[in-house]
């Protein structure tokens, strides 16, 4: 592993129209942890995730994952290289059941192909089999296993939230960026999303969580402060806390 | 539901019921006949008038005792101007329902899909369309009630080249039926020499055809040919004053077209087979009887609907009320004097029309007239 | 290529290009308050007309008796499919194709219905006037200029209907966002029931605008709705002026194809440029108003 | 007794040729091509939630093509059959990748505009389809020297191929690729999250239904032997899409379902003489409102019930 960030942020920016949602922002993700991104509505951090996953291109900055800029990569290219995200409504498959969904997130992991699947060839069931164990395991390490065979769109929203959580996680990912993971849930929902990060992080995989939830934020070791479209403030979160600027901007002190 | 039954009362045959069963007092066994029409779609503009003279015929028939003393029964079915549908309702009249002949379709392309079932069998077709296709000939027992379209086409230009006597046509016809004629009309102008000015097309079931006209009347012809089964077409020229000799075919030559026309049915002439306001000697039967039926005048698909099924029963009565589908083909394979026409169905075209046999009508204000004019001459 | 020829393909082009915006028009503002494409606008048209013929020529009412019939008859059907059937629907959230189905059903049904109470016939309306105006050679029909000038009527009303009254507003929030409308108190089902209600009535009036120009007929239901849908989603869907750009678009590409290349090939060279037009601006004619397309 | 109810049903199929007289195999037939081709349709609506207003195109492209080839050319059949599947295939390409950029009622407009475009093309083609005339004398098929002349014979094929390719369909729908598309259908920015190339799986499930169109329209040239333009219209294609909607878009097996219905309702209300077509109208509005999964729910509903195999499993599955 070297010493350089896993993700790099440089001056990026981004107009809409006239109106610049994102003015030069820079910031870097390290590998292994929790970094934080905060920031009230409309301050730029969905917009910021959609230039990072993709989604959408920057006006102007680069993003650079892994020491190599990925401004021309789409966001299949980056997902296979393991940057994988979330969403602030969380986006899970209605009609499939939540082993389905899960097993689709180990879609970059399996191979077989369209011919195999209409013919229905023993090494597709194999594999697709293989899938199934695999990911009937991480809906039991997500609490999903008692769901598991249920349509995923009769799931209550915390549920949801741990759904799509554990499809990303089947997929390998290097750096997780969490849009809002704790947005619509109860306390004790929070409770379980936040050791389920941990369990995450532990296991080496980078996360980028953005909220403007200060009790999930506890668990980042690093945050970055957005608004109106710049980052004011970095820090751990005691530093974030006793800055004044944040405190105006964000706390509406 | 009281509603419906007083409709079906007041438009009477149009929405007859499906099978029509001989009256009581029939003590015989009535021999079974099918018709394939085309009540819906593109091909209910002809189909319908060709119900009307099938129905008519048929009650004739039976009021008069029947063939040979037996009833006529008719199972008349509606192809929806499908020919996928028609061959559906061929198996079923041929395979299911033993019918002894097929009167119908009302369209080439149904024609052609119910010929490949009917013929192997040897079960006579009478369609209302002209023989199509070359290979057409080798189905012995398809006899087709109306002219060939090289026929139609020769028609057209005789009455262009020797009654008007001129030469600058243009052409407005539909994709389907329309476009053979076209082509044929460029076929028989071997002979006539007459100069198409302009071609143009429209889709059938178009709303509009303005732009067409637009393009025919920059070029400025004499005579304008119009060919399908639309009234759109009509109206659209006359709409942007075009006001040259309209002419067409007998498919348009149908008083609930007129209606359609509104203003624009003046100066039109028709290549017909039927003036009923002025009958020949040999239609005036057939006019009066159905005139009496419906109050209103046949024209040429409701003669033809009538000479197809006595043809059918002129055959049975020669071959035999038991005679096998195969034989009554047989027995109609020969001359017959209609009331639209002079057939024989023994000629190679299955039809055995002539030239000679067609009446031109003018339609002036919305009133046919007889034109005295007769062709290949 | 001489000049008049080029007006007279004009002239028609805008002139059917209008028709289609007209029904098109309806199923925008249906698009617009319920997020569903409505598959029996053409029918309801074919409804309204009819009624009106009906009324005319066997009832011998004076036309604008006919005329305000054939609106209330349409307007009623519409409302009524409402709340016998898409509210049931919605109740149980059904999917897109459930709506699809129900309404091409329901169009089947009315063009049937039609033809049982109706008869084949292709009928006429008399025009709101038979003067005839000559433009650099086209000629140009009284009734073109009525269906120009109600079309821009309807544009402004619905422009000004959506922007300044509360109604037209809780319309529109109903349909875009149902759960936060009904937090503010509006009746979500309502306001569906009044966009059904007004596209029914704009769906007649497109019918009785253009049967003094094509004539009614039970089975020409299909083709004003498929070229009603294809001038509403060219227009964006959501917005009633793309819906009158959108249908002009296809008026005069038809009728330019007729005259610069052939009149067999209309369909095909117009629907071509259309499926470009599409693929080039993907949100519709008049731009992101469109989003709302899929 | 798991397959008690499948047993039964393949009993009935092998039964109704000799109970039913020829018309109604013939019906049942032309139920089997809507079957084959709406099983395409049925696939990109339901697991690609893809609206295609357009398959009369690929259905006339195979049906056309097997006319020209074995009545023009003189080929054998199955040159007809393949040329139609390379012929649609190439046009589903060529189509495909541009317009299924566009996503919902656009989607489906192009769609629409496509089969527009092919049925006037069909009609001014005339140097190969014939035009308004069509392409009389298509020869019947024969399978290793059993000719298919018959009503009968051709049931025997047409439908074990309808139910193969609802087969296929269902095994490919459990299968990697098949998860993805209804990923990509659900939620596609999720699905692209994941790696799933949306644009080529949706590609792919356009191929697919263009074959399954021009396979049925080739089978449907070479039963009834004649092949016009008239067949391949707008209608053909609402017709099309009609046949999953009313069957049940989920489920594959909807189109079986759908296809009888729409093949045979319409027949079955017309001895009732005009008042037929209001009918079918409203019973396909009753389709839609009473049977919220199309008739194949219904059917499952009936057997949950029925069934007693099936009864018990389903107790078992509510109790846990």
């Amino acid at each position: 592993m070297t010493s350089a960030p896993l993700l790099e942020l440089s001056e990026v920016g981004k107009n809409f129209g006239g109106f610049a949602a994102l003015k030069a922002v820079s910031f870097t993700v390290p590998t292994g942890g929790i970094t934080g991104l905060m920031g009230p509505n409309g301050s730029g951090k969905t917009t910021l995730f959609n230039i990072i996953s993709g989604f959408i291109a920057p006006s102007n900055g680069t993003v650079a994952y892994r020491g190599k800029a990925i401004g021309h990569q789409s966001v299949q290219e980056r997902s296979l290289d393991g940057l994988v995200r979330t969403f602030q409504t969380p986006k899970v498959f209605e009609r499939l059941t939540v082993v389905e969904n899960v097993m689709t997130g180990a879609y970059k992991k399996t191979r077989s192909g369209l011919m195999a699947g209409l013919l229905n060839t023993p090494a597709s069931r194999r594999e697709i089999d293989a899938t199934r164990e695999a990911a009937l395991a991480t809906c039991r390490k997500f609490d999903l296993g008692a769901v598991a065979g249920k349509q995923a769109s009769l799931l209550p929203a915390g549920q949801r939230r741990l759904l799509e959580l554990a499809r990303a996680y089947q997929g390998d990912p290097q750096l997780l960026l969490l849009d809002e993971p704790s947005s619509g849930l109860t306390t004790t929902e929070i409770e379980a999303m936040t050791d389920k990060l941990r369990l995450i992080a532990s296991e080496g995989i980078t996360i980028l969580i953005v909220s403007h939830d200060m009790d999930l934020m506890g668990i980042a070791e690093n945050i970055h402060v957005l608004d109106f479209g710049r980052i004011i403030c970095s820090g751990s979160m005691a530093e974030v806390q006793e800055n004044t600027a944040v405190r105006e901007a964000y706390l509406g002190v | 539901m009281p509603i419906s039954l007083t409709r079906r009362t007041v438009l009477g045959a149009m929405l007859a019921p499906a099978i029509i069963r001989p009256t009581l007092g029939h003590a015989a066994e009535p021999i079974r006949l099918g018709a394939i029409l085309s009540a819906t779609g593109p091909g209910a503009g002809v189909g319908l008038p060709q119900r009307n003279g099938v129905l008519l015929a048929v009650k004739a028939i039976n009021e008069k005792g029947g063939i040979a003393g037996r009833p006529i029964e008719l199972l008349v079915e509606d192809d929806g101007s499908n020919p996928d549908a028609a061959v559906t309702k061929a198996n079923n009249l041929i395979f299911s329902q033993k019918v002894k002949a097929i009167i119908g379709p009302t369209l080439t392309a149904s024609t052609l899909s119910v010929g490949g079932v009917a013929d192997p069998e040897k079960i006579a077709v009478m369609p209302f369309t002209g023989l199509g296709l070359e290979m057409e000939k080798q189905r012995r027992s398809v006899f087709h009630m109306l002219p060939t379209q090289d026929l139609n086409a020769r028609a057209l230009l005789e009455f262009v080249t020797k009654n008007m006597k001129t030469r600058k046509v243009a052409v407005l016809h539909d994709s389907a039926y329309g476009n053979i004629v076209m082509t044929k009309l460029k076929e028989v102008n071997a002979t006539y020499n007459v100069d198409f000015v302009a071609a143009e097309k429209w889709e059938v079931g178009a709303t509009d055809v303005t732009t067409q006209a637009a393009k025919i009347k920059a070029t400025a012809p004499d005579v304008v040919l119009v060919i399908g089964n639309s009234a759109t077409p009509f109206r659209n020229l006359r709409q942007i004053r075009m006001n040259a000799p309209l002419m067409s075919a007998l498919g348009t030559a149908s008083y609930e077209y007129v209606r359609a026309m509104g203003d624009a049915a003046d100066n039109i002439i028709f290549a017909e087979f039927l003036v009923a306001e002025d009958p020949l000697p040999y239609q005036k039967d057939f006019v009066e009887t159905f005139h009496k039926e419906y109050d209103t005048f046949p024209k040429t698909m409701e003669a033809s609907a009538w000479d197809a099924v006595h043809a059918v029963a002129a055959g049975i009565a020669k071959a035999g009320p038991d005679a096998t589908p195969a034989a009554i083909s047989d027995a109609i394979r020969g001359p017959y004097a209609g009331a639209m026409a002079k057939f024989d169905f023994s000629a190679p075209d299955l039809t055995g029309l002539s030239l000679s046999s067609y009446v031109y009508s003018k339609l002036e204000k919305g009133k046919f007239t007889r034109v005295p004019f007769t062709a290949g001459q | 290529m001489s000049m008049m020829l080029l007006a007279q393909a004009c002239a028609t082009g805008i002139t059917n290009g209008l028709i289609y915006a007209l029904v098109g028009l309806g199923m925008a503002v249906i698009f617009k308050g319920s997020r569903l494409i409505n598959a029996m606008h053409g029918e309801l048209a074919v409804v309204g007309a009819a009624t009106a013929v009906y009324c005319v020529e066997i009832a011998m009412w004076p036309t604008w008796l006919a005329v305000t019939m054939g609106m209330l008859i349409a307007m009623v059907l519409s409302t009524l499919v409402d709340i016998g059937l898409v509210r049931r629907l919605f109740n149980r959230n059904a999917r897109e194709e459930s709506f699809l189905l129900l309404t091409v059903g329901l169009g089947f049904t009315f063009s049937a219905a039609v033809l049982y109470v109706f008869g084949r016939e292709e009928h006429l309306l008399p025009a709101f006037g038979d003067e005839i105006y000559e433009v650099a050679g086209a000629i140009i029909r009284e009734q073109t200029i009525w269906i120009v000038g109600i079309a821009a009527f309807i544009l402004i009303g619905l422009k000004l209907f959506y922007k300044y009254t509360d109604f037209g507003l809780a319309m529109m929030a109903a349909s875009i966002d149902p759960d936060g409308a009904a937090t503010t108190g509006i009746n979500v089902r309502l306001m569906r029931t009044a966009t059904f209600a007004l596209g029914g009535l704009m769906a007649a009036v497109a019918g009785l605008l253009v049967t003094p120009m094509i004539g009614v007929s039970y089975q020409m239901g299909p083709i004003l709705t498929l070229k009603g849908f294809a001038a509403a989603v060219l227009g964006g869907l959501t917005n009633p002026l793309g819906a009158l750009v959108g249908g002009i678009t296809i008026g005069l590409l038809e009728s330019l194809s007729i005259v610069y290349i052939s009149s067999g090939l209309k369909d095909a060279v117009a629907l071509s440029v259309l499926i470009v037009i599409m693929i080039l601006v993907p949100d519709g004619i008049l731009g992101r108003s469109g989003r709302k397309g899929g | 007794m798991k397959y008690s109810g499948y047993i039964l049903l393949a009993i009935v199929w092998l039964a109704l040729p000799f109970v039913l007289e020829r018309h109604a195999i013939d019906l049942l037939v032309f139920c089997g091509f809507y079957a084959v081709a709406g099983a395409g349709v049925g696939f990109l609506l339901g697991q690609g939630g893809i609206v295609n207003l357009g398959q009369a195109a690929f259905y006339g492209l195979g049906a056309y093509s097997s006319a020209y080839c074995t009545v023009q050319l003189g080929l054998p059949a199955p040159v007809g059959i393949l040329t139609g599947v390379v012929v649609s295939l190439c046009l589903a390409f060529l189509i495909g990748r541009p317009i299924l950029r566009l996503s919902g009622y656009f989607l489906a407009l192009a769609t629409l505009a496509l089969g527009i475009i092919c049925s006037n093309l069909f009609y001014e083609a005339e140097f190969i389809t014939g035009g308004t005339l069509g392409i009389p004398g298509v020869p019947k098929l024969s399978v290793l020297g059993f000719a298919l002349d018959t009503p009968t014979k051709f049931y025997f094929l047409i439908w074990p191929v309808a139910v193969l390719c609802v087969l296929s369909m269902r095994s490919l729908m459990s299968s990697r690729i098949g998860l993805a598309m209804q990923a990509m259908r659900d939620a596609p920015e999720a699905a692209m999250v994941l790696a799933i190339d949306i644009s080529r799986l949706k590609l792919w499930m356009f191929l697919i239904s263009s074959v399954l169109g021009s396979v049925a329209g080739s089978l449907f040239a070479h039963y009834v032997g004649f092949v016009n333009v008239d067949s391949f219209g707008v209608e053909r294609s609402i017709f099309f899409l009609l046949v999953p909607v009313i069957g049940g878009a989920a489920s594959p097996a909807g189109v079986l379902v759908g296809a009888l219905f729409v093949g045979l309702v319409p027949e079955a209300l017309s001895v009732l003489g005009d008042i037929h077509r209001v009918l079918f109208g409203l019973a396909l509005v009753a389709t839609v409102v009473f049977f919220p999964d199309g008739l194949i729910g219904l059917l499952k509903r009936l057997a949950d019930t029925c069934i007693p195999a099936r009864r018990q499993a389903l107790k078992m599955e509510q109790s846990r």
